[in-house]
């Protein structure tokens, strides 16, 4: 009986939950973490081929040299930054507890820092990637 | 200066203008009834309500009036004993402290989450009173009992004031993505209450709490996403109240 | 097919009394408390102004001063030797609740601060006396958190979500148990045990406007009263002046305490001219009645012309967020007015029930005008009359009420527990309480609970409510006398086994319907005005023919009989009432 | 019926018990693995802020961006101990922090211990076998064993 009346809602989620800004920066610091992590698996094993000598680490870096791939590289400092700068946001909020009583204007102050940030970087690397095509 | 009297008018004004006739709200509830289904499922009711009716009073309308099995809690009906927590319109709250006014003419509401549901919006309560009390949430002093009261100066007793309000409605823990993922996450509201008596000064077991609150299951699960303070309904800051207590397991020192 | 449960002790409720108790009994003896509400969710949560006792923290003040108001606060119905010991152990009651942990506000020396409370004054009435020990504007939160928290490290058990839906008692009319239902499975459970506490709280929901929570609809008094026991004092209920238009959520008198002024819609400070001396601070029946008068001859406002409005706009904003803040809170999200700048729309809202399960000051249950104890049979708080409220509870008496007597029923309760063996219960325990759920949830059409609950609460405060007279109560009488009998054809649409609610709502109004035909008995037959009880037909106080206490039960035949029994008297004679 | 199932709050028999000393143990510091994980992720998370940011900023941003990098600027780069002390640094902070992160991400979505542990264990053998592997490169590499094909 008590198994019955414990089961859980199959469809728990079948609405979003209109949380906090909070929410949504989390959610992106995660998945831009974990972009970078898996990033980072496969940079360490590319970066290591140069023990293998020039030809072989010359080959991976030429792989790089193409548009798409740049797309990805601006994809990857957004997300750097983002992370980084949501991080830095997360542990002062974490050191000076009274800070979390302000959340409106932290927040809204690293998203600014973000938004700028990320659009010189944008603005620069778009540049390139039109130069180069 | 306005004498009472034009205060008055102004008020009375004001209401006039504010109950001006009643409106029709459409409630889409996620029904679950284990006997009926075990899919929940949705169900569209239309009533007829004033713009400053409580929406407690209108799942009550619905309940007396259109489908007697609409089950839900409730009791005190002004915010104060915490039995209403549910999700309207994507956001938990108390379905008592929630206007017609506030949430318009749709009104989605669904049972809170990251808590079993049992029938309609009654969830099982049992695994969320278990968190709060695994954190000690009582006074612990073991040195002797004065004749009279414990002095405390009013800064002392200031310190720890916010987190006296919880009610144990459950909105913010309910609201916690953590706590969504993984319900062996001890919750806000156990931290809350943690944090009521860990800074309070007449209580001397704060070091037993803290090092409950700093396994895995404690307070370093918060990723500080601030849904439980914006969920509380009684206003505490409860974001700002487990970084403190991180702060002080962090230093030892409360 | 019910489970049975024996445990040495029961207590039925966990608010603030329950809860009292079942700390003092599960020191001593296995105990298990059963809550048709998790017990945080108890209405004493709601209690804001403050729990009263003469600390003399702030100012001079003694017990003595204290029995005196409370005495003279409830009409002189006080039985003054259990006025005389609340007031007493008010004291020590309040330092055991601080040294668990309760969060009073505190003077600049670290003591439990105190404010002002209506009613409540220094030398027998000279002037408003500092008595009220309060945390915020959320005492009663305080207190049954305190008390749920010592319970909880006492690992007290609690049986949550259990409707206690009728008493046993054995061939000698001792009570030996309780049949409950629970909410979670639609079951049935028997409890057997040799002392058993009734602390459910009040049954204000049988009005339409008050401050009472939905699940306070008379549960324990309504079960006791089936089985025999007589209630007593029903016709004293408050009504609170300040509870929120239309809503009637409390808005506390520590608003009042703290300086607030009630005023008609001329703005005029009407109190000044029916309580010369203390005004706003006068006793909430005074209070209430004012206000009646005042619509009556026309200066109420509102778009009916039955408002009177609290005015706290002169008030310090700082004192306002400090020590009133949820009460404005309330104003801002119910009615949308901003407190600090507008007046506060109010009409008196039903509040508290003064009488009761009668019990003695060891809260034993007490039948007939012998006071004969039931064996094992206890009561305390809002649902028990001692009485210490007479015919009109001072604000903070209650929550006093709830630890004094709360305390007494549970050490009581464990020395009965200690001497007294276990008492049978009858052959078919559950044969009542099952005739009873399944005589509605078979029958497959029928009266709407709504409706008749809707009909009573709305009559009810129509006839019943600040004044009343012979022409309104004998037509409430009759209505209540139509309302039962249809209440015997109701049907209900959730047939489930699972969380019932609609079953059990059901099963409260008839609970509610009880208590009021019990209140409207006694009122009619109580020809005088006292305290909380105003007939227009008869003004005055007769204490030479009412210095009584008035004891309504219920016959076989569905009729009531009343019956007397004498105040105990004490130090204080009855004197005219003012303030 | 002896299969009811009792919903409350708490299991015991409703006896009375001994009071249980809370404080005891109160002279016990408080903090542990938890603790002291949260406190690396803020602190590596600062240094990151230099290492990780300054290393994606100096290597995308100038212009050339990353179509800059072959063994030649590699191997310019890696001449100064100080890019090479750099770059470990970085290697190891990002995958003691990354590795972290995704441990607490486990703790979060899955639910079943074993295959938690197992998810843990795969980030842990893979972080352990790129630290190596990194190491190795970043303290061997010497450009001089494939000299300049021009
Ligand atoms: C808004 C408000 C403000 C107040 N302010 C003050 C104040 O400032 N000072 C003061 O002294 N007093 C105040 N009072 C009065 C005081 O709070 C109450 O009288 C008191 O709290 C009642 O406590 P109790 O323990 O008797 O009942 P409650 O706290 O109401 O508890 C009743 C318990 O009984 C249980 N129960 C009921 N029926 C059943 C059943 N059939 N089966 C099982 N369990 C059942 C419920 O679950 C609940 O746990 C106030 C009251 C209100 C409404
Ligand atoms: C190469 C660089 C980095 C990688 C791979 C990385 C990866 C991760 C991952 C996977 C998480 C877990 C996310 C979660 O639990 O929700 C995380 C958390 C975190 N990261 Fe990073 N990160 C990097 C750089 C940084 C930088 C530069 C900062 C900036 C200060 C930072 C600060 C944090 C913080 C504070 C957390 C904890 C947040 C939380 O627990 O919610 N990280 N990181
Ligand atoms: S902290 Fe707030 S939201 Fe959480 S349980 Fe307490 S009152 Fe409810
Ligand atoms: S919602 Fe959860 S993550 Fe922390 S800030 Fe609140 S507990
Ligand atoms: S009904 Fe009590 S909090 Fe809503």
């Amino acid at each position: 009986m008590a198994s019955r009346l414990r089961k859980k809602q199959k469809d728990d989620f079948g609405t979003a939950y209109r949380g906090h800004e909070g929410q949504w920066s989390w959610m992106f610091h995660r998945i831009t973490g974990v972009a970078v992590i898996l990033f980072l698996f496969a940079h360490v094993v590319d970066t290591a081929v140069i023990g293998w000598g020039p030809e072989a680490y010359d080959r991976v870096t030429e792989a790089y040299k193409n548009p798409a791939v740049h797309v990805l590289e601006l994809g990857l400092v957004l997300a750097v930054l983002y992370h980084s700068i949501n991080g830095m946001k997360v542990t002062l909020i974490d050191f000076f507890p009274s800070l979390a009583g302000h959340i409106k204007v932290v927040g809204r102050t690293s998203a600014i820092v973000f938004v700028v940030s990320a659009a010189i970087v944008t603005g620069i690397m778009t540049k390139q990637i039109i130069d180069l095509l | 200066m306005a004498t009472p009297a034009d205060v008055l008018q102004d008020s009375d004004a004001r209401r006039a203008g504010g109950a001006a006739g009643a409106v029709t709200l459409t409630l889409r509830i996620r029904r679950f009834n284990p006997e009926i289904s075990q899919d929940s499922w949705w169900d569209e009711f239309t009533v007829e309500a004033d713009p400053l009716d409580r929406l407690v009073e209108v799942l009550h309308q619905v309940k007396w009036y259109h489908d007697g099995t609409l089950s839900f809690r409730r009791s005190c009906a002004h915010g104060i004993c915490g039995s209403d927590a549910m999700l309207i319109n994507g956001r938990n709250a108390l379905a008592c402290k929630v206007l017609v006014d506030d949430v318009g003419p749709r009104v989605t509401i669904e049972p809170i989450r990251g808590l079993a549901v049992l029938k309609d919006l009654i969830v099982d309560m049992d695994p969320f009173l278990e968190g709060y009390r695994t954190v000690l949430p009582f006074l612990i002093n073991d040195s002797g009992e004065p004749d009279k009261e414990r002095l405390q100066s009013a800064e002392e007793r200031a310190r720890f004031d916010d987190t006296t309000k919880c009610i144990l409605c459950a909105a913010c823990t309910t609201s916690c993505p953590i706590f969504w993922g993984d319900e062996g996450y001890i919750g806000p509201a156990a931290i809350v209450n943690a944090h009521r008596f860990i800074f309070d000064s007449r209580d001397e077991g704060s070091r037993e709490r803290l090092k409950i609150l700093s396994e895995k299951t404690g307070v370093f699960r918060c990723r500080t996403t601030f849904n439980c303070t914006d969920a509380c309904p009684r206003g505490i800051q409860v974001t700002k109240a487990i970084q403190e207590v991180k702060r002080s397991i962090l230093f030892d020192r409360f | 097919m019910a489970t049975t449960h024996t445990y040495d002790a029961l207590v039925i409720g966990a608010g603030g009394a329950g809860m009292r108790a079942a700390i003092e009994l599960s020191d001593q003896v296995r105990t298990a408390v059963i809550s048709k509400l998790y017990p945080t969710r108890s209405h004493t949560g709601a209690a804001q102004g403050g729990v009263c006792a003469a600390l003399g923290n702030t100012e001079e003040d003694h017990a003595e001063w204290h029995a005196f108001d409370t005495v003279k606060g409830g009409d002189y119905l006080t039985d003054q030797p259990a006025a005389q010991l609340m007031a007493e152990e008010a004291i020590d009651a309040i330092y055991q609740l601080e040294r668990w942990g309760l969060p009073f506000n505190r003077t600049p020396d670290g003591r439990i601060d105190q404010r002002r409370f209506g009613g409540h004054t220094a030398e027998h009435g000279e002037r408003p006396v500092r008595r009220a020990c309060y945390a915020a504007d959320r005492t009663g939160h305080m207190i049954l958190q305190t008390l749920y928290q010592q319970c909880v490290k006492r690992d007290v058990r609690f049986f949550n979500e259990f409707y206690c839906l009728d008493l046993l008692r054995d061939a000698h009319g001792a009570a030996t148990g309780v049949v409950a239902y629970e909410l979670a499975t639609g079951e049935l459970h028997i409890f057997r045990a040799k002392s058993i506490v009734f602390a459910t709280g009040g049954y204000g929901r049988m009005f339409s406007v008050t401050s009472n929570a939905h699940a306070l609809t008379g549960d324990g008094p309504a079960v006791a009263w089936r089985r025999g026991v007589p209630l007593e004092d029903m016709e004293m209920f408050q009504f609170h002046p300040t509870g929120l238009a239309k809503l009637g959520v409390l808005l506390s008198e520590a608003a009042r305490g703290e300086g607030g002024i009630v005023r008609n819609k001329d703005g005029e400070r009407f109190m000044e001219r029916y309580a010369p001396t203390i005004k706003d601070l006068a006793p909430r029946d005074m209070v209430s009645r004012a206000i009646y008068q005042e619509i009556k001859e026309g200066r109420g406002g509102g778009p009916n012309g039955d408002w009177a409005y609290l005015d706290i706009t002169h008030l310090d904003p700082k004192v306002i967020e400090e020590k009133l803040p949820d009460i404005t809170e309330f104003a801002r999200v119910y009615l949308k007015v901003e407190p600090t700048n507008e007046l506060v729309p109010i009409q008196p809202t039903a509040h508290y029930a003064m009488g009761g399960i009668p019990t003695d000051v060891d809260g034993r249950v007490v039948e007939g005008a012998a006071e004969t104890p039931i064996p094992g049979l206890y009561a305390a708080g809002e649902c028990a009359c001692v009485s210490v409220h007479g015919a009109n509870r001072l604000g903070t008496n209650s929550l006093l009420d709830l630890v004094v007597f709360g305390r007494r029923a549970g050490v009581d309760a464990a020395r009965h527990v200690k001497e007294a063996p276990l008492g049978d219960v009858p052959e078919r325990p559950t044969e009542r309480t099952l005739s009873m759920l399944n005589a509605v949830l078979e029958r497959a059409e029928g009266e709407n609970a709504a409706d008749i609950r809707k009909e009573l609460q709305a009559n009810m405060f129509d006839l019943a409510f600040v004044v009343r007279s012979e022409e309104s109560l004998s037509k409430m009488e009759t209505i209540i006398g139509e309302l039962q009998e249809r209440f015997g054809r109701v049907a209900i649409s959730d047939k489930g086994a699972l969380y019932n609610t609609d079953l059990m709502e059901t099963v409260e109004l008839g609970f509610l319907l009880d208590c009021a035909q019990a209140l409207v008995v006694s009122a009619r037959a109580r020809t005088e005005s006292r305290g909380g009880h105003y007939r227009d037909d008869h003004p005055l106080r007769d204490d030479a023919n009412w210095l009584k206490h008035t004891l309504a039960s219920r016959n076989d035949d569905g009729s009531i009989s009343l019956d007397f029994k004498p105040v105990k008297m004490g130090p204080y004679v009855p004197m005219e009432r003012k303030y | 019926m002896a299969t009811t199932i009792e919903r409350s709050t708490t299991s015991g028999d409703g006896a009375p018990r001994p009071p249980r000393d809370y404080t005891r143990g109160s002279e016990r510091p408080v903090g542990g693995f938890e603790l002291w994980m949260w406190l690396f992720m803020r602190i590596s998370g600062i240094v990151l802020l230099v290492l990780a940011l300054g290393h994606t900023l100096i290597m995308h941003l100038p212009s050339g961006g990353v179509d800059r990098v072959d063994f030649g600027f590699v191997a310019t780069r890696w001449a100064s101990p100080f890019w090479r002390s750099w770059d470990w640094m970085l290697l190891t902070l990002a995958l003691i922090h990354g590795i972290n992160g995704l441990r607490n991400i486990t703790l979060d979505y899955v639910r079943k211990p074993g295959t938690r542990f197992a998810a843990n264990m795969v980030f842990y053998v893979l972080g352990f076998t790129l630290f190596v592997l990194g190491t190795i490169i970043v303290v061997t590499f010497d450009p001089s064993n494939w000299p300049p094909v021009a």
